[in-house]
């Protein structure tokens, strides 16, 4: 029991904060900062490749995958620095999607996909949420055929962000309609966006973030985009999302938002006189933001550790999920007390300042995790049954 | 003791909710989004005027309905209930209601009126959250006249009103003075903010104002007093229209929506989050209400107004996400009314002070002696 | 719409405060002390007599019925100063029992048992919760059976609060074995305690309160003392309970225990300098409490003016049983930080100081209303039911 | 980073565990109710002593087993999963320690091996919340000894230790000294606490102390901020244990009681309480060993230790009434175990200092540039 960096840890930590000093360029940035904080920009793959091709994107994996062996642990603080550095890492595709396909693909997928994302060549989306199948993931109608060696996908998803730009849709699809129980008979393909049957048509959201809606108009795919077992697909889901969980809590931006409203609050002078920063009840907000964030931290590092040791519970990522998610809300809210009005002026706006400009946005924005990557009722649920062992209602 | 509005009252709620719902679905409030248009119904606004709403604070000498500060409430609880894209608040609260108690006659037969007609547009700068007169606004009494510099950060409606009210230091005391937007020397820059309202940074440079525009000096904190009283309560009502339709709307959402084959309003976390919302806005109405009766009154409603803020606050934050969040997507999908509320309340949240702002400055008076339970 | 108390009603406040000083001896307080704050001694009783005489129970009730013609917005004004004075006073009785029988008593009951619940000579406790049958009161099991005129009763209750001093029992028996639903079937009957097959066994709760179960072996009563209809007792209970709820939160004794806390901060010194109250936590836990216990004022003043139109609403209802219950324990903590040690101190402990010593056991005994009177998810389920309007679970 | 005790500490961590629970097993705990008995099991306490847990931090040379705070820490964890009638809080964090580190060799050889064994018991005035050394005990050279004199409100075990480990005023300076518990003008005055543990009010008149008794003059100060660390993470250790006990208790009772024909787990709104307090333990467990990690590698931890009794106030208030409500009228019937465990959760938070307080300390430090992340 040593609940501390040791000091190769530290080490790469800091070799990490050098390394992002100088990758995010201000062209970079600019760039980032038009996309929503989304990527999908030239420089932006330029990125992408060049952290594959210095070993970073594949720290944490087995060396026989083309990583570089070490830990989730250290996997985690590369990903902790580079969302901390301001860069939109695809991380849906680098931790959760990749391990899946390291795990369950076949051959050829674990042989020419997996090593182009740790090249940083590839992204993929995800896509599982339907019209009438959001939280309730298993009443999907998206349905593949067999058709000859192959498959011919017909559906439609919701919320399939990132595919504007991704390579592939890691997709799932009803594959036996009769199957008894609805979440059998599902499985999972990879699925190319450049078949001529794929579209996409943008969804606005309220943070201004695109996402998107997807269809699926005979889209063909040979069986080798096929992925785990045939009507096995369930599982996969359920463990991809199990990672997708994780990756999304991520105390990197928030400990950096934390450390520049404090900047801010010290240096900025109160309405009532002194700095912002000298008023009893600031220093209460960033007291409670600053133990929520520790409390985060602690979490997502016991995770990341526990995945090195195997030993990842399933009520314990469902734990993070739920936890992270509500306070990175409190967190905003709170931070944006202190920040005052400027924290309801638009990045754009004249006179805006910039952690301002950053709180309005996350704040608006935030929602989105409490119900995205499985409803927060859904973890509450697991948490109950898998970390409790209380008894599931029937329905 | 009453808890129920008179006749005229539920006759003006009535009145005020249906002009109010009928013009925001006429023209649809999408066109605002990301300012593409200026949020500013005027025709809406016009016919508000024409049924006698703005005004019906103002005495019937001075063009209003001679009602009072109960019945302007129940406009703006309409306006937070619908979004309308009108300048309700700024335009009453800010503007006539300090005019017609502290003015002079003269600058009150010649801008009340006319306002209460819709013919002329007023806001003022009352709106620091810090609860101080700002110091940034200047006036020097020159050859006869009054030359205004200086700076105000965010002013809603400045851009769109004929008249603004400015607190301003005027030989180092505070006064207040009306001062007209097409003055020379008057910079306004148009701001962005989270809810869409036009509001506009002010710049003055020695812009001249003739002195029977100074609304008044030795009684100018208490005008500032006075004002922020009815701004603070204004701004709780207002909320609670809006929190109250995303109530409604979420309850309405979840009922119709299903997810496992049930609407998902029969998941008990479900019920019971909107329940708790249920709660927060059964406490905002009663606590708003409460300062509201106070100050119509003209009891003083320091802590009455505070202790609402509080519970506006806390009620807009949690309301907001409960509503995004048993939405799902929906929420936050742009073609789905939801998340122009949320940004509504949030706004209202965080131009009351905050809560913890609130909850400070209430006990800091608990800590002089007031406030006790008598 | 005038949400201030008129000059009738605060004149009725200030007459009630000067009343209860003088009735409140300092021999009826340590009594009442003695029984730790449930009454049921002989001073107790006296006093309860006294202010039947003085016409101020049934202050709100119906001249007909022997009250006083006001509003139940005085009754409650009534209610909340004789709670304020630290008097016991059984609410139960007279608050959701009394206007029960007045409501569907039949004559004998209306004649002869109401009149003597406003002259302050009769207590009377619930009975309907069993070992089995606790939040899902419709499961309960104790049977009244048809014997001649009359009915034989057996069975037992749990949680028989007040039943070791009371006059009779207002209990809930099943009268149709065989009805179909099971909160069909039930009937409410006003058992005598002096019935030699009424026994009482005494519960020691945490609070170091008495609570009781009680037990029913073949209990005689005529058909006079059974209340509204023949297996409608349903109706009854859910009357009754409506009405406990209200009872139950009373701000007359927060609102004075604020008060107290708010003197004790102002006066005594910080181990840290100055007054407790200059510390800025402090002055923040009690603008917080100040402001909760506003909210609950302003609800139960609502109820008791709707009570007075009419207009009773079962979601309001609900909202002021969850709110206040959880806004007491809320309140019961922050008070007892602001206090700090002295507020772990038992009240007979050497040295402890009066505030503390109540802080101590109110914390400590705060969480019976948040089950009992219809636990908080009932209530919940209430609101969301008859307030949203929002469909219920088939289960 | 490494977040799995290691086999010894497994092993202690198994041992502490079992000889708790069957100890307290085996003579209930009603029979310290309302200070009926003592709250002291004499037996369960020498078994500890005899098993080398109170000493396991102490070095071998000195009687203990020569392992760290993290091992000590284990035990403590295990007395708040019990809630054992023993003293190893006192004993250990506000005796055993500071003796160990800042003690004369001759004292240390004259107190410790017999206070490992457990015929000595030890107990610090260490507790106050407001994290000030107290300035009621005066201390006077006088003819080549000390007098003692003042008081010091609630001394846990006062009136069973030997030895008392005082922080007095030395001639107006802060020294530390340890004094026998029948010393001739020492009065100690038993309390009544919400939790029955045994506490009482010191009151020294004129106690005379030998000056070989002084423990330090020079470092008295950062023995205080020495203790006061280790003390506020061994009481949130011990609030871990607790609070996993009340965790655990109230799923397995909810998961057995039926109401409406079901299991009341299988209520959503109860299914969901409980998964928040599993995640409030969860966080309670990693700020605690995160601290305690931090000081057994001597580091400091003065942030850590209060982030963690800022969850282990929180996680004891909601989840004390969290399982209090989901039990019903078992939560506080006597003849069921929880109402205990909710006293002690109580008198823990405490304690601590309360949420509220040790917020406002973590800020002050961030106003100073203290805390931010590296």
């Amino acid at each position: 029991m040593d609940i501390r960096f040791n000091a190769a840890q530290r080490a790469l930590r800091d070799e990490l904060r050098g390394y992002f000093a100088g990758l995010m360029t201000p062209a970079l940035r600019a760039e980032c900062e038009r996309d929503m904080g989304e990527g999908g920009g030239p420089l932006w793959r330029e990125a992408l490749r060049r952290m594959g091709e210095d070993g970073w994107i594949g720290l944490g994996w087995p060396e026989s995958l083309g990583g570089r062996g070490l830990s989730p642990l250290e996997q985690f603080i590369f990903v902790e620095e580079v969302m901390r550095a301001g860069y939109p890492f695809p991380f849906l595709t680098t931790e959760s999607v990749g391990p899946m396909l390291a795990e369950h693909g076949n051959p050829w997928l674990q042989e020419t996909l997996v090593p182009r994302i740790l090249r940083g060549e590839l992204v993929i989306a995800i896509g599982y949420s339907e019209p009438e199948a959001g939280t309730d993931l298993a009443a999907l109608r998206t349905r593949a055929e067999r058709d000859g060696d192959g498959w011919v996908i017909n559906g439609q998803k919701m919320w399939t962000s990132l595919a504007h730009f991704s390579d592939y849709i890691w997709l799932a699809a009803r594959t036996d309609a009769d199957a008894g129980r609805k979440h059998k008979g599902i499985s999972l393909f990879l699925v190319p966006t450049s078949d001529p049957g794929f579209s996409c048509r943008p969804v606005h959201t309220l943070g201004g973030v695109r996402t998107n809606a997807t269809f699926y108009d005979n889209v063909r795919v040979s069986d080798a985009h096929r992925v785990g077992e045939l009507n096995g697909g369930w599982k996969l889901i359920t463990g991809q999302l199990n990672r997708e969980r994780l990756s999304l809590i991520n105390f990197g931006p928030v400990s950096e938002l934390f450390n520049a409203v404090h900047h801010w609050a010290a240096e900025t002078d109160a309405a009532s006189g002194g700095r912002v920063i000298e008023q009893a009840w600031v220093q209460q907000h960033l007291a409670r933001c600053r133990t929520l964030i520790e409390c985060m931290k602690l979490m997502v590092y016991k995770q990341s550790w526990a995945m090195s040791t195997g030993q990842l519970g399933m009520a314990e990522a469902s734990a993070i999920k739920v936890f992270g998610s509500e306070a990175f809300i409190e967190i905003f809210r709170l931070l944006g007390e202190v920040v005052g009005p400027a924290a309801l002026q638009r990045a754009g706006s004249p006179g805006a300042n910039a952690v301002g400009g950053r709180l309005e946005r996350l704040y608006r924005t935030a929602s989105i995790i409490t119900f995205g990557g499985g409803a927060n009722e859904i973890q509450r649920d697991i948490i109950a049954a898998a970390g409790l062992w209380m008894p599931r209602s029937g329905r | 003791m009453d808890f129920a509005f008179s006749d005229t009252q539920a006759a003006i709620r009535e009145l005020a909710g249906r002009i109010c719902e009928e013009g925001v679905e006429a023209t649809g409030l999408a066109r605002y989004d990301e300012f593409r248009d200026l949020r500013f119904d005027a025709g809406l606004w016009q016919t508000l005027c024409d049924a006698g709403l703005p005004g019906v604070a103002v005495p019937e000498v001075l063009g209003g309905s001679g009602q009072g500060l109960v019945e302007l409430c129940l406009l703006l609880e309409a306006v937070g209930h619908s979004l309308a894209p009108v300048p309700a608040l700024a335009h009453t609260v800010t503007g006539l209601l300090p005019l017609q108690r502290y003015a002079t006659p003269a600058l009150q037969a010649a801008i009340l009126p006319a306002a209460c007609r819709g013919e002329r547009l007023l806001t003022g700068a009352f709106w620091q959250a810090a609860d101080a007169p700002p110091t940034t606004l200047q006036a020097e009494l020159q050859d006869g006249e009054i030359r205004l510099s200086g700076s105000y950060p965010a002013l809603p409606w400045a851009a769109q009103a004929d008249h603004l009210l400015l607190p301003v230091r005027l030989q180092g005391e505070l006064a207040v003075v009306l001062l007209d937007r097409d003055s020379p020397g008057l910079t306004l820059t148009p701001l962005q903010l989270t809810h869409f309202e036009p509001q506009a940074a002010l710049a003055l440079e020695g812009v001249a104002l003739p002195l029977e525009r100074v609304v008044c000096r030795e009684e100018a904190h208490a005008l500032w007093d006075w004002v922020r009283l009815r701004l603070r309560a204004g701004l709780c009502v207002q909320q609670l229209g809006a929190a109250e339709r995303v109530l409604r709307m979420s309850a309405g959402y979840t009922s119709e929506r299903h997810q496992f084959g049930v609407p998902v309003a029969t998941f008990q976390a479900v019920g019971h989050r909107l329940a708790d919302a249920f709660i927060d806005v059964e406490c905002l109405r009663l606590t708003s209400w409460q300062a509201i009766s106070r100050l119509a009154a003209g009891e003083n409603a320091e802590l009455e107004t505070r202790m609402a803020a509080v519970v506006a606050a806390d009620t807009g934050h949690r309301l907001s996400y409960a509503a995004q969040h048993v939405h799902g997507g929906t929420g936050i999908d742009r073609d789905y009314p939801l998340w122009r509320y949320c940004q509504w309340l949030r706004y209202q949240e965080m131009v009351l002070g905050g809560a913890g702002q609130q909850l400070e400055i209430i006990g800091r008076g608990l800590a002089r002696g007031e406030g006790l339970f008598t």
